[in-house]
This record gives structure tokens, C-alpha cells and sequence, in this order.
């Protein structure tokens, strides 16, 4: 009700009778990657598939997983690197059912103060670095690029803060550099005038996977119709996706941002299709930075699309 | 000066002084929009169902919130500063659980209650609880022990001056830790709501201001918001406890 | 008559340690039913400890106090109490008449009856038209009425009273005097009455206990042999009156410069 | 404890121990009788613990026997030289307990003479008094942002944020307690023409002292926890930090001890402030003597 | 002798609109120098309102205070109150040496003449072993003593007493009394003093002012021409002692039932 928000509509017990739960809900945080959940939506996608989808905002993926875990969402967008770790520590066995984005270029970037001391990524070594959270695949890829550039990346302070708050942080010399995404890039560049100076995503982690959507093993083993579903619907409006004039507006919406800013930004590559060996770069490279202690193989959690 | 003038003259100072702070360039406009833009944004969004929706799903997991905790800390509180052995037999607990924050609680609380409304409430009785088990805990140590002989000479059993010396004496007192407790559980609320996310409420809007496009004018109205309702609540309190509490007016120095 | 009140070898101390402070020291003595006994003594000598050890709103150090043969254990049944300081004893949070009416809401007393009950004693003390105001918008004198109105409405058979008068004028005073012989052959109860005042302490007694300098012992007990129906100004006048209270000040001098004295102050 | 008084308020353990018996035997006994009243509840609830954690067997919820372990490993794993303790000791802890003293302390002095000012004049009051019951209610967590903004990243921003979130109850309790001088105290300074300055630490600040202890043990909590959410943003070390860090790992046990290691704090904090307060409130009635708590009749 | 004190066209009311309650109605007198006033009066009259507005603490709704021919506007410099209601004037946070040293501390007096003039009123007061302890530890008479002492440590120039020995016993009360006229010859300070002992009132006093049932008015002043020196046996006894206690009595019975009367208590 009131309370809650839900709209009080009796759970609409599947549109066509041909998924096992009809009405499911989805928790993702705030961000241009969740794009195509919302064309899927607005499209009319999920209803073709006879899904009723809830769409939940949550402050950060493990906030999201949690959410999961505790039975308040079925299914969850976030990065792959805090789901993984929900995987190895929670307890729960997690499963991904769909991707979502990886780093195209230039959509991971360190960015600096404009004339200032840090030109390029080899002026990093023993400075501070603002990601938005620690142990996420934002410190991990500076970590992953600075290696790559032979630099001592264990001489780097990283403080956590959140995107919007970290083009502020660097124009203002509290932290040398920081590392953000979408829109953040674009609108501190025109706001704060912090510019580029690297791409995060290169070499090693060039295309690498970001983010994806996740569910409970046992919610996929109960409804595997509900997934499948869920899965067709999301590779449609994946496709839709690829168009910019389809996304515009849509991050409009989501995110709030003006339409100058919307064709400003650049947009990370969307995918829905599961590719185990691409995804597995993400725990290699969690192994490799230390937050995980073994190596871990992601094939048996990932969920196909059956060929129906 | 009318006391209403001199509270506009308060609000509308700071007002200006944020208005001024930001217009002279002292903090950029970025990061911190002038009062004026962030008044605007506020009208905007009361004009929106949305957001009225939000602010209803808020307030009332925050009075479902604050009852709750007033039902327990209220008794809870009589009996602690009644029962000496009970206090000191629950003061490690007590003491133990205050100060852990609710974000540390988050996660707990979403993966074993769950993560909608239920979530906020708990969280929120838990920060309210302490002000009002305190405030009543200290009213009580307070209290002239005179009036409880009196009522002892009376013959009314324990729980009758608990009731009848005790509770009105701590009235006062209890209230305002009432006060304080309305603008803790409303803060968790909100910043439960930001920080886990939930389908409607202030926080919620200001979440996806701040994480979808850095809107800080946005932000900063859900804020004042927010705000805006603990200060009204806070008003109301203390009319009523004006009302209920006459006679401690009058037997109290308050004016200097 | 039936012994009502038995005290014996009361003893009490407050704190301990170095702090100690022997308040009463050995007290021995018996009231019978429907007696009226006054207590004088000296400033701090301990009479409002023995009172509250009397009304067991403290358990003694030491000594028994008994009620009708029974050891008392926690506040009697049927006990009023009028506290040396009245004005703190009063509700502020309670109009006068809730204030009166408050020890009878306790004993299945009705509303009306309580209402009116509250009205009487009231009216007894002189003040009928006060009932709806708080206690601290009243002058001291009124205060301590209210609080004797609250003790006569609930019509204890145990009725201890702590300098019950000391802030009424000499006319209330005089009054208040008559009218609490008339309750107290009205109800039967029994009263043990502190005071200050020799002359009252003879004229309202059937018995006067003069107390030693602290601790407080028992200096004498004498009984008031004067008619029971007695009268401001002819009983004043009277010669037993006049040698028993010229005796109650000898012995009050006596008790003060007792050799027993012990702690300080 | 005092059977002689319907009300007790003793604070002080151990106090009504019988005095006169109080022979080396009957302290001993009585001494353990205190400890197991004070701590057998606890003790109690985390048996309970252990139990249904055993039984739930749930990762966000290890067994107290777990923490303990991993505590002993977080924090006693250091060398001998720096009696044990780990690293993380003096790079966490005692930065953090320096900025929750800190800003603490600059809370209670400002939110008493804040507190003073307002329950003294209603004028200060009509000026200020909506605003800060405006800003009273507004979430520290959003605040973040703006005192980025304004304070920079380093220390001064958490200890603005703390000082912001736990004040709050020092000032409301402090106006409580200033305004409930009783009257009469207020006619006797006001005939003997107390200066003000003797009238308020003489008579106002004494009156109120009981009320301002309960809004700063209620403050010591807040600042506790509004530590944790300043340490969020921004921070490289500290109790926070490391919390909400294991917890973005999911390494509960970590994140539990870091919980309990706050809970510790909190007790022994309070425990500190309660004497403190003892020595303080030793003058009001109901905390003098078991036996001397019923004032002359 | 000069005119400290003029009281002139006196009035207050408590309260407004339906609720007001008019305590005090048009009261002149004055009060010289060095002299010692006492008033008696009905409970509730309005004495206690009245020393109030004297002292500066609560504005008159009506009428004029002055000092030396300045009217009083605020509480006056050297001025000492011993309220009514002694308990509640004490601080509990201090201890009774420092409860009576209160006064003392912003007139440039140093630690320990402090400390001596505190001890001194306290031997004054009869209480010379208690100040270290805290006035909620003593009896309701030596809470009353303290009160005393603190007002005459002060040694002011204007001294106001409010039924200031009810709680004593008779033997302190004596040695008060003759304390009190002492130390008033000494210091020279103008004393007004409440009673009900209408004994004391002529005792004590220089003038006695008579007033009448609420509101208060005044019925009489009468000028007590008993000798400076007096003594508590002779004196009592004098023609002259026992004339003037009866004259106030009676004039007190009368002002109680003036017509005058408008409020009931
Ligand atoms: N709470 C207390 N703690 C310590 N000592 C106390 C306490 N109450 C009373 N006393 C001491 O006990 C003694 C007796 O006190 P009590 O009040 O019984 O005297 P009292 O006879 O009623 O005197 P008064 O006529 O002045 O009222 C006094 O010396 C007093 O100082
Ligand atoms: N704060 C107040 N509010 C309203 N009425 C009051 C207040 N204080 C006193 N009064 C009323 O004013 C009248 C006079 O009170 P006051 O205390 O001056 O009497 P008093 O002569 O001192 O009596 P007593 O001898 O009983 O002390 C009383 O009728 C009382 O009810
Ligand atoms: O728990 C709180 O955030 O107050
Ligand atoms: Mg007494
Ligand atoms: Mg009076």
C-alpha cells in the first residue's frame, strides 16, 4: 500500500500461464547499464513473455543481493565482482541468468584535475585514488592497469566515495585522481573540468565484463520457464539497445539527466548473452588482486538459455 | 519582536546565508545549489504525486516507527529506573547494543527480515528506542522521593506509582526524549531508504538523484524535505507536551 | 482499649560507615486504639524518622514496631500520613482535588463518593473553593491544609501527622485543633501528632511523649488527664492545663541538656 | 537493595550490601553475587546466541564462538614488542576512537552552552529553535556530500558529521534541564542577585547536570555510530572503514568482530561516563545511601 | 530615623482573564531604618506575595516599592530572604557550608572569611557540626536553621523572613528569636518578618502589622513599646507584652471577618 509502494493489484497469476511466477522483481542500483531492464519494460518485452516485472532502485549490488538472499527481489543487476563475492561468502548459491554491460572505451576512466600534477597514469604511483567502493571492480581495474603499465599499484591510496561525488573531490585537489563512469565522466568534465587520463579498460580488461543479472539457484531451479523468459526478453531488448537513439531517451528517464548530457555519454557495450569464458576473466582477475583466495570457476553458475 | 517573526528571521537568515555562500562563488554551484534553486525544486516536487508518494511511505513507516518504540521504551524505561537489580542486571546488554550503528545493520536486517518497509521500520525502532528508554530512565532517578513516600503512605501498590507518580513526573522528560527519538528514527528512515533502497520514500528519490545523474538540487530537496517534516513533528511535540504538561510549565523556572 | 501501636527498642541510622548518624536511639512505647498522642522534641532529635519508621516507609536499623500485635513489615493498611513537608508531598501535576481524592482511588471508592469525600475534607479545612486549582498556585498555609485534608478523606485508623500545622495562622490553627478531635472521635482513629507547640501538643493529647535531644529517646510520657471535649479558651485556662505544659517544657529543657546525648548536631 | 524503599535508584554496585556483615567472607560473596547480577543476562543471551546460530547456520550471522576467534586474529595477532596487538589496532582503532572523543567532547561543550543559551532565552530560542529542530531531522548520510564539499575529506568533514549527529540530544536535554530549575532556587539566586555567571554554574548547570548526563550518554552512542557513516566516504583507516569494508567483502566474522568491537567501546565508553556521573550526581537524593534516600518527612 | 522602606498603593493579582486571583489590595506602610517589622496575617492573605514584591522578585500588578525613597525596580542590592518554603530554597547539589557561603561569593570576600562567616551563622543557628553534609540530609527544623543561616551570613541591610521558625522547636525558636533581635542591633539591618505566633510577632517585632483576609489589607500597625533589651520570661510576663498580644488577636479576629473580604480562600 501506501507503505510499500506496491500497487495493491492481486499478484496477476502469469499473463499466459506459461511461467511458473509471473510477477517477479527486479533490485539493480541506479546507473546507464540497467538500460535495456527498462526498454524491456517500457516495450511491452516482459509482458510478451508473460512476465509482470517490478522494478526496484537499491543503493549498491550487495545491497541488492541481499535483498535477494533475504527474498524481497528474485532477481538482481550488479557488478560481477561484489556478486561473486556473495557467492563465495553468503553462503547462497548464486546463478547468473543474463549479462548486461561491459567497459567499452573510454567508459572507465581515470580522470584528474585539469593543469594538474597527474597527466597520465604513470604520474599514480603513491597517490590517493577515489573509487566508489573498495574490493569492486573499480579499484581492481586501476590496480589491473597499473600493473599492466608496470607501475607499483600496492603504493596507491584508494578512498571510497561515491560516483557523484568524485569529479568535486578531484577538481578540488582532496584526491589526486579518481575513477569514474557514466555520466559522471561527462558531466565532471563539463562541470568541474577534470579531464581523462586513462582508460581503465585496456590491455587485460579491455572489454571486460561488468555487470549482470543474477538469481537465487534455487529460484532458477523452481522456475526455469520465469528465467527463460526473463532471458528472451532481456536479449531482445538488448538489440534495441545497441541503437543510441533507443537509449537516449531511456536514460533520460532512469537517470535523470538531460538530453544534451544523454548525447554526450559515452555507453558501455550491452550484452545478454553468457559467454563463460569471457566472464571468467572476472574472477582470474579477482584472483589475481587478491579478493579471492582461489581461483574460482564461473561456468557452473551460469544459466543458458535453454533452446526452447 | 512576535516569536513567529523572530523564528522567520532565523529560518530566512540562513536561507540567505547559503543563497550568499553559494552566489559568491565561496562553494561551487555543483556541488551545492543556492537556496533559491533547491526552494524551487522542493515546489516542483510537492506538485508531484510521486513524490507526495514518497513522503507518505516515509512518514509512515517513521510514526509506525516511533510507536513502536515508544511502547517499548516508555515501559521498558519505568521498569529499568524502578528496579535497580534489572538495570544493572541488562545494563551490559543495553549498553552493548546501543552504539552499533544501522548500517552496520543493514545487511543483517535485509537478509533475515527482508527488504521492504519492515526493514526501515526495524531499523528505525532500533535507533529510536535509546532516547526514549533513557529520557525515562533519568526522569525517574529524578523524581522527589517525597512523592513516592507519599503515595507509599497511600497504600497503592508498586505498579499504581508507576503508573501514577512515577509516569507523570517522567512526562515531561520522556517527551522530549519522544523529540529526540523522532528525528533519529526519521534520519535512519531516510538513510535507510538511501542506503538500501526501497520502492518509495525521500530516500529513495534522493538515491537516484544522487547515483543516476549527481542531481544535487534534487538531493538536497529531498533533504530539506526530510528536514522540513522533522522540524513540523518536532513543533507539534512540543505544542502538545505544552498542552499535556501545564502544570511543569508552571513549576519550572523557564524564563530567565 | 486495645493496644494499637507497639513500639519497641526502635532504633535507626542513617548511612554508614564514618558517616553514620544515629537518628533514633532505643525507643519504647505502646498507643492505644482511638488515642490521640503528641511527640515533641527538639529540632532533629528524629521524631520524622520515627514517624516514617512507624508508617514503614523506612525499615529500621534495628527494633519492632507492631500494629494491632502484628510486626510491621512495608506500609500498613489504613495509614494517613501528613509529611512535615507538605508542600513537596503534593502532586503538582494533580489539581487539589485529584490530590485529595488520590489515596482513596486505591480502595474501590466510587467516583461520587470519592468526590465527595474529597469535598468534605476540603470544606473541614477551611478551603472549599479551591479544588480545581494546582497546589502551587496556593499559599504555604493552604498547601499543608490540602495536604490534611487528603490525610482526614481517606479516614485512616492510623493517622500520623508531622508539625501538621506550622504554617496556619493561630485562628486556622485553633480550628484545624477542634476540628481533629472531631474526626478522630468521629472515625476512632488513632493519631500520633509532632509539633512544636507545647501548648498544642497538651491541648490536643490524650498522651504527650516529650523526646531527648538526638538520637531521640523517650525523656517522658505523660497523659493529659483534661476532659475529652475541650475548648480553646476554657481549657487553656485551665489550671491542669496550665502545670501540664509548664511540666512538658520543664522536661523538653531537661531532655535538651540531657548527658545521653551522643552524635552531634 | 534498599527493601526499604519502594523506589530505589541505586547506581553503584554493591551499594546495600549489608554494611555491618560486611566481613571479608560476606564481601567476597557479595562481590560475586554483583558480578553474576551484572553479567549473567549477558552471558545468558550469548550462550542463546551461540545456540541459534548453530543451528542457523547462516553466513551473515557466525557464532559468537567465531568472532572470537577471528577477533583474537584481527587484533591480537601482533608481535610481543606492541603487546600483541595487531597492526590494525593503531592504524583502525585509535584513529577512530581519537575522532570519536574528539568530536565528542567539542559536542558536549558546544551542545551544553548551545543548550544553556536557548533553555535560558526564549529570544536565542524564537531565533534559532526552528532551525535546529529543521536541521535536527536531516540524514547525516545526505549531508555527506555537502560537507565533502564544504570540509574537505579529511578528518574535519567526520568530525563536523559527528559533532552534527550527536549533538542533538545534548542541546534538547540541556534546554530540558536548564529550564527545570525549580522556582523557588531561581528567587533564592535572584534575591541574593546572582551574577549570571555564578547563576549558571552555580544553580543552572548543577540543576540541569542530571538531564545533560542522559543527553551525553545518548550523544556517546550517536557519535559512535554517526563515526561508522563518516568513515563510509573517503577514509583509508579506521573502525568504519573497516567494517563496511568487510562487509562489501562479505567477510561477516570480520565485519561481527568490528560490530562487537563496537559494542565493547560503547559499554566500556559508558561505563567511564557512569562514573564519572557518580561522582558528579553524587548529591541528589535518590543516589545518596540506600537508606538515606527518603528525605526528612 | 530615616525611611528604608515605603510601600505604597500595593496591589497584586495573579493570573488574568477568569482565572486572575487578586492576592494583594492596596497596601501602604513604610518601614524605617533599622527597624523590625512584623506581619501576621490569615493563611493565604497574601504576606508571602507581598514580601515577594517587596524583594523585587515578582512585579506588582499595581503601587509602588521604594528604597530610601528609590523605587525598587528588580531585586534590591543587600537584600536576604528566608522563603516560606525553606526546603525547596536550598540547593541540593551544595553542601549546607555551601549553601550558606552562597551569597558570599561575588561580594569580593575572600575564601576564608567566607568560610568563617558561614561557620559563625551556623553556631548562630545552633548547627555548628553540619557543613559538610547536604541540606536533604537534615531534619526539616535544621533545613529551616540553614535557610537562617544563609540569610544572616549575607549581613543585609534589608532582611525579609517568611514564618522563618515554624519548623523549630519552642526552646530553639526562643534562642532564635533572640538571636535574630541580636544580630539585627548589630548589623543594623531592617528586618520584616512573617509570622503566625502572634507572641512572637510582638516579642520580636518593633511595629506588628495586622493585615486582614485575602486580599490583604492592612487592619492595623501597631508599635510595640516594649523595651530594646528583651528577655523571654520577662518580657512574656509584662503588663505591657500581654496587652499588645491580646490587642493583635483580637484585631486579627476582626480582620478576618472584615466585610472587606472579597475572593474566599
Ligand atoms: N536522609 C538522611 N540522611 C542522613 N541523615 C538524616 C537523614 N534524614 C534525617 N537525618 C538526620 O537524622 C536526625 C533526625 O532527623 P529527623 O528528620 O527525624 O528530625 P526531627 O526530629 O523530625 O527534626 P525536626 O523537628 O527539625 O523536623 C537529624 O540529625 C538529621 O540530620
Ligand atoms: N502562583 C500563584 N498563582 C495563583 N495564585 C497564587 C499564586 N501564589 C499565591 N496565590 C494566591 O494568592 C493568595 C495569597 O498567597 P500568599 O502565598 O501570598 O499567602 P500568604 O499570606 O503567604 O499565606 P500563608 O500564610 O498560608 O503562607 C492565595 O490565595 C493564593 O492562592
Ligand atoms: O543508527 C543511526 O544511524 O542512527
Ligand atoms: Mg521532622
Ligand atoms: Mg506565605
Amino acid at each position: 500500500g501506501l507503505l510499500s509502494g506496491e500497487e495493491d493489484t492481486a499478484e496477476s497469476q502469469g499473463g499466459n500461464g506459461s511461467v511458473e511466477k509471473s510477477t517477479i522483481t527486479v533490485a539493480h542500483l541506479p546507473s546507464i547499464d540497467v538500460a535495456p531492464l527498462y526498454i524491456a519494460k517500457n516495450e511491452g518485452y516482459f509482458e510478451d513473455e508473460g512476465l509482470n516485472v517490478k522494478i526496484e532502485q537499491v543503493a549498491s549490488g550487495q545491497a541488492a543481493t541481499q535483498k535477494m538472499i533475504g527474498g524481497d527481489a528474485d532477481i538482481v543487476q550488479s557488478s560481477y565482482v561484489p556478486f561473486l563475492l556473495a557467492h563465495k561468502g553468503s553462503g547462497a548459491d548464486l546463478k547468473i541468468i543474463s549479462d548486461a554491460v561491459s567497459a567499452a572505451p573510454d567508459t572507465f576512466v581515470l580522470v584528474a584535475k585539469k593543469g594538474g600534477d597527474v597527466k597520465s597514469i604513470d604520474d599514480l604511483e603513491g597517490k590517493k585514488i577515489a573509487v566508489s567502493a573498495l574490493k569492486t571492480i573499480s579499484d581492481t581495474m586501476v590496480m589491473s592497469a597499473m600493473k599492466t603499465n608496470g607501475l607499483d599499484y600496492r603504493s596507491v591510496e584508494f578512498v571510497q566515495m561515491s560516483f557523484p561525488d568524485i569529479p568535486s573531490a578531484v577538481a578540488k585537489g582532496q584526491v589526486d585522481a579518481g575513477l569514474v563512469i557514466e555520466p559522471f565522466l561527462t558531466m565532471g568534465a563539463e562541470e568541474y573540468g577534470v579531464t581523462p587520463i586513462a582508460d581503465v579498460a585496456t590491455g587485460p580488461t579491455k572489454d571486460f565484463p561488468l555487470a549482470g543479472y543474477g538469481a537465487l539457484a534455487d529460484f532458477v531451479e523452481k522456475n526455469p520457464k520465469t528465467v527463460a523468459a526473463f532471458q528472451r526478453a532481456m536479449e531482445r531488448a538488448t538489440e534495441d539497445a545497441q541503437d543510441r537513439a533507443v537509449i537516449e531517451p531511456v536514460i533520460q528517464e532512469t537517470a535523470g539527466i538531460d538530453a544534451t548530457t544523454a548525447s554526450l555519454v559515452k555507453l558501455p557495450n550491452f550484452h545478454a548473452s553468457l559467454d563463460a569464458s569471457r566472464l571468467q576473466r572476472v574472477p582470474d582477475l579477482m584472483v589475481e588482486f587478491g579478493l579471492l583466495d582461489e581461483k574460482l570457476d564461473i561456468a557452473p553458475m551460469i544459466v543458458q538459455p535453454s533452446a526452447t | 519582536m512576535k516569536p513567529l517573526v523572530r523564528n522567520l528571521v532565523g529560518l530566512i537568515a540562513f536561507l540567505g546565508l547559503w543563497e550568499l555562500v553559494v552566489r559568491l562563488g565561496l562553494v561551487q554551484e555543483e556541488d551545492v545549489p543556492p537556496a533559491t534553486v533547491v526552494l524551487t525544486r522542493i515546489v516542483d516536487l510537492l506538485g508531484q504525486e510521486a513524490f507526495l508518494r514518497d513522503i507518505i511511505a516515509t512518514v509512515l513507516a517513521w510514526l509506525i516507527a516511533l510507536g513502536i518504540a515508544a511502547a517499548i521504551g516508555i515501559p521498558l524505561g519505568l521498569v529499568l529506573g524502578n528496579f535497580p537489580r534489572v538495570r544493572l542486571a541488562t545494563r551490559a546488554v543495553v549498553e552493548f547494543l546501543r552504539p552499533i550503528p544501522s548500517v552496520a545493520l543493514i545487511p543483517l536486517v535485509l537478509v533475515s527480515i527482508g527488504g521492504g518497509p519492515e526493514a526501515k521500520i526495524t531499523l528505525a525502532v532500533y535507533a529510536a528506542l535509546w532516547p526514549i528508554l533513557y529520557n525515562t530512565i533519568y526522569a525517574f532517578d529524578e523524581i522527589d522521593p517525597l512523592l513516592i513516600d507519599t503515595a507509599r503512605s497511600c497504600g497503592v501498590p508498586k505498579a499504581g506509582i508507576l503508573a501514577s507518580v512515577a509516569l507523570p513526573h517522567a512526562a515531561p522528560f520522556v517527551f522530549t526524549g519522544i523529540r529526540i527519538s523522532a528525528s533519529v528514527g526519521l534520519i535512519v528512515i531516510v538513510s535507510t531508504e538511501f542506503i538500501a533502497g526501497s520502492n518509495v520514500g525521500i530516500g529513495s528519490v534522493i538515491l537516484e538523484a544522487a547515483y543516476g545523474a549527481g542531481r544535487t538540487d534534487i538531493v538536497l530537496a529531498g533533504t530539506v524535505v526530510a528536514g522540513l517534516i522533522g522540524y513540523l513533528a518536532n513543533e507539534g511535540l512540543e505544542k502538545l507536551s505544552g498542552k499535556l504538561f501545564k502544570w511543569h510549565k508552571a513549576t519550572t523556572a523557564e524564563v530567565a | 482499649m486495645a493496644t494499637m501501636l507497639e513500639v519497641s527498642g526502635l532504633y535507626h541510622r542513617y548511612g554508614g560507615g564514618e558517616n553514620a548518624h544515629l537518628a533514633v536511639n532505643d525507643l519504647t512505647f505502646t498507643v492505644e486504639t482511638g488515642q490521640l498522642a503528641c511527640i515533641v522534641g527538639p529540632s532533629g532529635c528524629g521524631k520524622s524518622t520515627m514517624l516514617r519508621c512507624i508508617s514503614g516507609l523506612i525499615k529500621p536499623s534495628g527494633g519492632e514496631v507492631s500494629l494491632h500485635g502484628d510486626r510491621v513489615d512495608g506500609v500498613p493498611k489504613d495509614l494517613a500520613v501528613v509529611f512535615q513537608d507538605y508542600s513537596r508531598s503534593l502532586f503538582p501535576w494533580l489539581t487539589v482535588r485529584q490530590n485529595v481524592e488520590f489515596p482513596l482511588r486505591w480502595h474501590g471508592i466510587g467516583k461520587d463518593e470519592r468526590r465527595e469525600r474529597a469535598q468534605e475534607a476540603l470544606e473541614w479545612v477551611n478551603l472549599p473553593n479551591v479544588a480545581n486549582k494546582y497546589p502551587w498556585q496556593l499559599s504555604g498555609g493552604m498547601q499543608q491544609r490540602v495536604s490534611i485534608a487528603r490525610a482526614l478523606a481517606r479516614r485512616p485508623a492510623l493517622l500520623l501527622m508531622d508539625e501538621p500545622f506550622a504554617s496556619v495562622d493561630a485562628q486556622t490553627r485553633f480550628e484545624l485543633e477542634d476540628l481533629l478531635r472531631k474526626v478522630q472521635s468521629a472515625h476512632g482513629s488513632t493519631i500520633l501528632l509532632v509539633t512544636h507547640d507545647i501548648d498544642e501538643s497538651v491541648y490536643l493529647g490524650d498522651r504527650v511523649l516529650v523526646l531527648s535531644k538526638s538520637p531521640a529517646t523517650i525523656v517522658a510520657d505523660l497523659t493529659v488527664d483534661l476532659p475529652a471535649e475541650r475548648d480553646q479558651i476554657t481549657t487553656r485556662e485551665s489550671a491542669e492545663f496550665v502545670s501540664l505544659r509548664a511540666e512538658v517544657a520543664r522536661l523538653l529543657q531537661s531532655g535538651a541538656k540531657t548527658p545521653a546525648e551522643v552524635g552531634g548536631s | 537493595m534498599s527493601e526499604n524503599h519502594g523506589v530505589a535508584h541505586d547506581h553503584r554496585p554493591g551499594a546495600g550490601a549489608p554494611q555491618d556483615t560486611a566481613g571479608g567472607m560476606a564481601k567476597t560473596a557479595g562481590v560475586a553475587r554483583n558480578f553474576l547480577l551484572k553479567w549473567s543476562l549477558a552471558i545468558g543471551l550469548v550462550v542463546l546466541w551461540e545456540l541459534a546460530t548453530l543451528a542457523a547456520e547462516s553466513a551473515f550471522f557466525p557464532r559468537p564462538t567465531e568472532i572470537l576467534a577471528q577477533a583474537v586474529d584481527v587484533w591480537f595477532s601482533g608481535p610481543a614488542s606492541h603487546l600483541f596487538l595487531a597492526d590494525t589496532v593503531f592504524d583502525d582503532v585509535l584513529p577512530s576512537l581519537g575522532r570519536v572523543f574528539g568530536s565528542w567532547a567539542i559536542a558536549v561543550v558546544l551542545g551544553v552552552a548551545l543548550g544553556t543559551a536557548l533553555g535560558r532565552s526564549q529570544t536565542a530560542m524564537d531565533y534559532i529553535g526552528p532551525l535546529l529542530s529543521f536541521m535536527r531531522a536531516v540524514p547525516p548520510p545526505a549531508l555527506i556530500p555537502v560537507f565533502l564539499v564544504l570540509f574537505g575529506i579529511d578528518n574535519t568533514m567526520k568530525v563536523v558529521t559527528i559533532v552534527f549527529g550527536s549533538i542533538w540530544p545534548i542541546i534538547l536535554n540541556t534546554v530540558d534541564g536548564v529550564r527545570s530549575v525549580n522556582p523557588l532556587q531561581q528567587e533564592t539566586a535572584r534575591a541574593f542577585r546572582t551574577p549570571r555567571r555564578y547563576w549558571v554554574t552555580m544553580v543552572v548547570l548543577p540543576a540541569a547536570m542530571p538531564k545533560i548526563f542522559a543527553g551525553m550518554r545518548l550523544s556517546l552512542s550517536l557519535a559512535l555510530i554517526l563515526m561508522v557513516i563518516s568513515e563510509m566516504v573517503g577514509v583509508t583507516n579506521g573502525i568504519g572503514f573497516q567494517l563496511i569494508f568487510a562487509q562489501q567483502s562479505y567477510e561477516f566474522p570480520t565485519m561481527w568482530t568490528w560490530i562487537v568491537l563496537l559494542g565493547v567501546l560503547g559499554y566500556g565508553l559508558n561505563a567511564l561516563l557512569l562514573a564519572v556521573e557518580r561522582r558528579v550526581l553524587s548529591w541528589q537524593p535518590t543516589r545518596g545511601a540506600a537508606d538515606a534516600k527518603t528525605t526528612g518527612v
